[in-house]
């Protein structure tokens, strides 16, 4: 039982620690739920991509740096305790990407990872539906059979980035005679400014256009944007969405960085006893998210693969980002109401946490039966 | 004894509900949020001229008040509709231009007709860009202000628009009388109050539609029990509101705002949590009342001012 | 809308605080679920019997003063104000009295009621079964036709107060035949020193017999023990219910007095700020907790009945209670772990609230469907 | 960095798991909690002997330690399984005594075998009336007592004897060793998250044979949600337990005390509400581990002192 880094890993963390010294912007970007934002953000991704710092954990070969977990874990602690802005590239890099890696065809990796690494290419997610929330099974968006390729018909929603992407991906319904609901489903990438798409940006709590309808007009896309085989669609998106849910969505370099900054806060506010406790359990919070995380990353490398252990870092961090938000927001006092800050956009950002990526209730649900092994019921 | 609203205040509340339900009042406020007050203003009127500011305004200054029972009623049902503007802070002015009795014949009279609109601030004044008179307090006194810089700060709450007050001005008390920050406390804590009964009834009704699963998501004992833990926080949040409004003891007073904003806020994570994704687009009008619930939080005493006021004046035993 | 209490209700608060300030124990009697304490407890329901302060709110004719709901919340206010003990008689006067005036015939009501006012004979209630908790409608023990009354066969449990107690009240199955399980259920009174009863005492966590076992073994009731027809007990058991989860189980009086104590306690420890929020929440949640109680009584008075309002009460008390000596515990630090005092005795009492009268969780059903109207679904 | 336990620690903890769970240990308990001491001190020999101590004492005095993550593994045992007596309290008087070199000699060795059972305490010292050793913490010394007086405090954990030292005694160390008393809040918060993780197995395994309404009640939701919520919150203490072993700075360990405890503690609620009554009861098993989760909170540092110890010296960035 061992938590110090080899080395390697030190020279790599110090490495990593140097350059963001001398690239992360001293002055934040503007949101990056704005037009400006994004563009801003975009171009940060190409000045980490130039020095191999956008996607370390590829292949050298698409320009990462085969870091490995443990690395990545270093890399995520240093580049928030920099303060180095948000990552508008993550839809890509820790959802799309995986899955080509594991589904996709070398044509497709050799085409696709490149300009995502780089942001030339960004992504947006195409999952849900108006009718079909956490019910994926339910989807109906169409993908019909044509030359060389497939139509798209049929609506999406909750598109994250898309109001501003450039491609997205999803699952679509190509066989509606499947005989069970999650058949007959196909994981398909496709481009946001192909005839007979309309984005129709949506406004989160603030009016920041985070997300967006897509309609879906006959949209051709050829047969080298599917991934895997027609009609398995939906066993390709649950691995992804076991990654999504497991360990990459949200590093625990995040919370360690927040949680300093609460500290900070807290302390400048003069350490108001009253508030104390809140600020030690944030504090401990991160800490508990960050050992966890390396324990779920050690079994993961030897071998034992992310179970439904998943679900509960999902809840812990999606309520703890949450609640430090709320924490940092009571501190601030009647200033915690303005809304162009930091915490206030973080904290509108983490209202999203317990009801996205598999609601909060879905994933105790998945813990109690799953994990503590309790009869099955109707919810 | 007999802690029930009257009949004559239940029929006051009913009228304004019916005004501001036909008054179509979110695209109201979305309007407001916008900085387009033509709509706003045009209901301002009509609110006041229902009553809502009479009450806190004596008569000698053409109110009713002091009535804090009905300004309450009144105010439950302004935060039930998520009317926009500065509601509390046009209260809170009468309040301090009582004080003042040589202005008070003055500015008072088309505060209580809705003629004009008044707000009080800071380092903000809610609303300041469009409001007629502007007091602010500083250094323990009260101002009135030769009115706010055009530009505003964004709110979490869209419909607050958060104005700088221009430096100067005109002194009005050499003091801030005491009581009269417990009359926008009290209006802060009904306008939760209503806000959190919106949100309850309006989750409410979504659960009761929304299929997931196949079944409505209202038949999950999860959400039957969020639901019904937000129902027991704001039915007992309501009748340390109406205790307040019988005392205007400013500890009672800080106890109901503690209890109906916390309520309201607990109120408003259950209400996203169980609409989810749509819950959380400002489009959807449940974002009128989710963002309202998180500012009223920190409005004229935040919660750990009001727990104080509680500790340092809350006794049981009369 | 008012708050003030008519002069002659004052008058009445003046005369019970004058009383209680003259008879109430200057050091606490011994907890009343030992037997010493229990005899305490019955000789203190007899000193308040005397003075005609054991059931305020019955008729002069069975002992009481006629008192009314809201000078028995006025009383309640004083009583618990003064320090007075717990009051061991509680099972009979709030629980079965109110059945008795309801359902009772006359000569019950003469025979019963007087030696419930002066403590001679201490109730228990035997509701429970061990495959019978939250499920009263599946009760298995039996009433057996006999000549002039019945046999009772099977077993009680949770009987609060049956370890030291005279005579017990329950529900028994008199027609196994009966179409629906919550039908054929009959209402009796018996004797818990009759021949064929055995009491088995239970201890609670600290090990006090705060409640026992009935092994019942044809032990006769006399037909003058039914309470009601025959075979109805539901409907009567209901009734009474009912009013348990009322406004009569617990009075605002009690946690009133409770929060006053917290706040002494917190100042006397200095007033820490860490503590500050949560004793604050003490004092407003008794207040709301009054004021609740004072508008439901109201609408009682005004001829509305309780309905399932009487659910958020029960949570309410019964969630606060626990809080509000967990945080007594926490102000008292290491020394809060000493089970001899008030404050341990009080949380551990507390800590059956949330599961007891119908648990929490049944009442947030019934809040939710019945008050909120929610559709009903399997839990 | 591989942040997993080792085969051998996991043998260990199996070998403690299955020792104590052939000693009937809930019995032992029990007679310990009626102060009929001898089935507890014959156990006392066997844990000590299977090398429950050893990991607290140097090996120059016939220890292996310091080897905290070990002592670690064993006092998670030592909760899951109930074990009473001073076992934390034997651990700090081993840390203490360590500081003491002309005493450790003679005092270390049998703590180590088990032949000593040692105690620590100031107001109050855990089962000081049947402790071989009894250590007293008063002013800032640590003092070697004589004993304690017959009669004990109950505890609200019935198997806690509170006795109290009587007075004088030998001055052992001239002030506590700032280290020690780490020692102490880790074990307690491994034993602390022993008992929560057997409250969550016995409850898992009750729930899903408890029949009402027809079904087991641990196909309800509202059964499902509270006992994911514990998992979670004991599954993240976990491994801020072993973090705080690995390094032993103060900060940590606080962390670990407050989030162990805490999670037994809601674990417990949990507990006891989903058992209803026969949860409430003494003789019902579950009762052991119920009233151990609340007084642990409580043990050498309550949360209140622990999350002040991390705002003084919690971290996060190296």
């Amino acid at each position: 039982m061992d938590l110090t880094h080899s080395p390697a890993d030190e020279a790599f963390r110090t490495e990593a620690r140097s350059w963001l010294a001398a690239h992360v912007p001293s002055t934040p970007l503007p949101s990056l739920e704005t037009g400006e934002g994004f563009a801003a953000h975009r171009a940060w991704e190409t000045e980490l991509a130039a020095d191999r710092w956008s996607v370390v954990s590829w292949p050298a070969g698409y320009g990462g740096r085969d870091a490995g977990l443990l690395r990545w874990l270093i890399f995520e602690e240093e580049y928030y305790a920099a303060g180095a802005p948000g990552r508008v590239g993550q839809n890509g890099i820790s959802l799309l990407a995986p899955t080509l890696f594991a589904h996709g065809t070398e044509e497709q990796r050799a085409r696709v990872l490149p300009p995502m690494a780089t942001g030339e290419v960004i992504w947006a997610q195409a999952w849900s539906e108006p009718e079909a929330g956490s019910d994926l099974a339910s989807l109906r968006s169409r993908a019909v059979r044509t030359r060389g390729g497939w139509l798209l018909k049929g609506q999406k929603t909750w598109s994250s980035r898309a109001a501003f992407a450039d491609r997205a991906f999803g699952l679509f319904r190509s066989d509606p005679d499947a005989p069970k609901p999650h058949q007959g489903l196909t994981y398909l990438m496709f481009d946001l400014r192909a005839p007979g798409v309309t984005v129709r940006p949506i406004g989160r709590l603030d009016g920041k256009p985070a997300f967006a309808e897509l309609f879906l007009d006959d949209v051709f896309v050829p047969d080298e944007d599917v991934i895997g085989e027609p009609g398995r669609g939906w066993r390709i998106a649950m691995s992804t969405a076991a990654d999504e849910r497991g360990l990459t969505l949200r590093s625990p370099g995040r919370y360690l960085a927040a949680a300093e900054r609460l500290l900070a806060l807290w302390q400048a506010h003069g350490g108001p006893a009253s508030m104390g406790d809140r600020v030690a359990d944030a504090l401990i919070g991160a800490r508990a998210y960050q050992l966890f995380t390396y324990a779920a990353a050690s079994r993961f490398l030897d071998g034992t693969p992310i179970g439904p252990e998943a679900s509960l870092n999902k809840v812990f961090w999606s309520e703890y980002d949450l609640v430090l938000h709320e924490t940092a927001l009571d501190l601030l006092g009647r200033e915690g109401e303005v809304a162009d800050t930091r915490w206030a956009e973080g904290y509108v950002f983490s209202l999203a946490g317990p009801l996205y990526a598999g609601t909060n209730e879905i994933q105790r649900d998945i813990i109690a039966e799953r994990l503590l092994g309790l009869p099955k019921g109707r919810r | 004894m007999r802690f029930l609203l009257t009949d004559e205040q239940r029929a006051f509340a009913r009228s304004l509900d019916a005004l501001l339900t036909a008054a179509d009042t979110p695209s109201v406020a979305r309007a407001w949020s916008a900085g387009e007050h033509t709509a706003g203003r045009a209901l301002w009127s009509r609110i006041a001229g229902a009553g809502v500011f009479a009450p806190a305004v004596p008569e000698a200054y053409e109110g009713m008040g002091p009535l804090p029972v009905e300004l309450a009623v009144a105010f439950v049902e302004l935060g039930r509709h998520a009317v926009p503007g500065p509601v509390v802070e046009t209260v809170l002015a009468a309040a301090l231009l009582s004080g003042a009795p040589e202005h008070a014949a003055r500015l008072l009279p088309p505060l209580v007709s809705g003629k004009a609109m008044a707000t009080v601030g800071s380092a903000y004044a809610l609303d300041g860009d469009t409001a007629d008179v502007v007091l602010v307090l500083a250094d323990g006194k009260v101002w009135l202000s030769p009115g706010c810089r055009p530009e505003v700060r964004p709110s979490l709450d869209p419909a607050r628009r958060l104005a700088v007050p221009l430096p100067g001005g005109e002194l009005l008390c050499p003091a801030v009388p005491p009581d009269a920050v417990g009359w926008a406390r009290l209006a802060t804590a009904a306008q939760a109050l209503g806000v959190g009964l919106a949100l309850l009834d309006r989750t409410v009704a979504y659960v009761g539609q929304r299929i997931q699963f196949g079944v409505p998501i209202g038949s999950f004992q999860a959400v039957k029990h969020r639901l019904a833990d937000a129902a027991i926080a704001l039915e007992f949040a309501r009748p340390l509101l109406f205790g307040a409004a019988l005392s205007m003891a400013p500890a009672d007073i800080a106890a109901a705002k503690v209890a109906a904003c916390e309520a309201a806020y607990a109120t408003a994570r259950t209400a996203l949590q169980l609409h989810g994704a749509i819950g959380y687009t400002a489009e959807y009008d449940l974002s009128l009342w989710l963002t309202k619930a998180r500012v009223l939080r920190g409005a004229w005493g935040t919660p750990a001012e009001c727990r104080a006021a509680v500790l340092r004046g809350l006794r049981l035993h009369g």
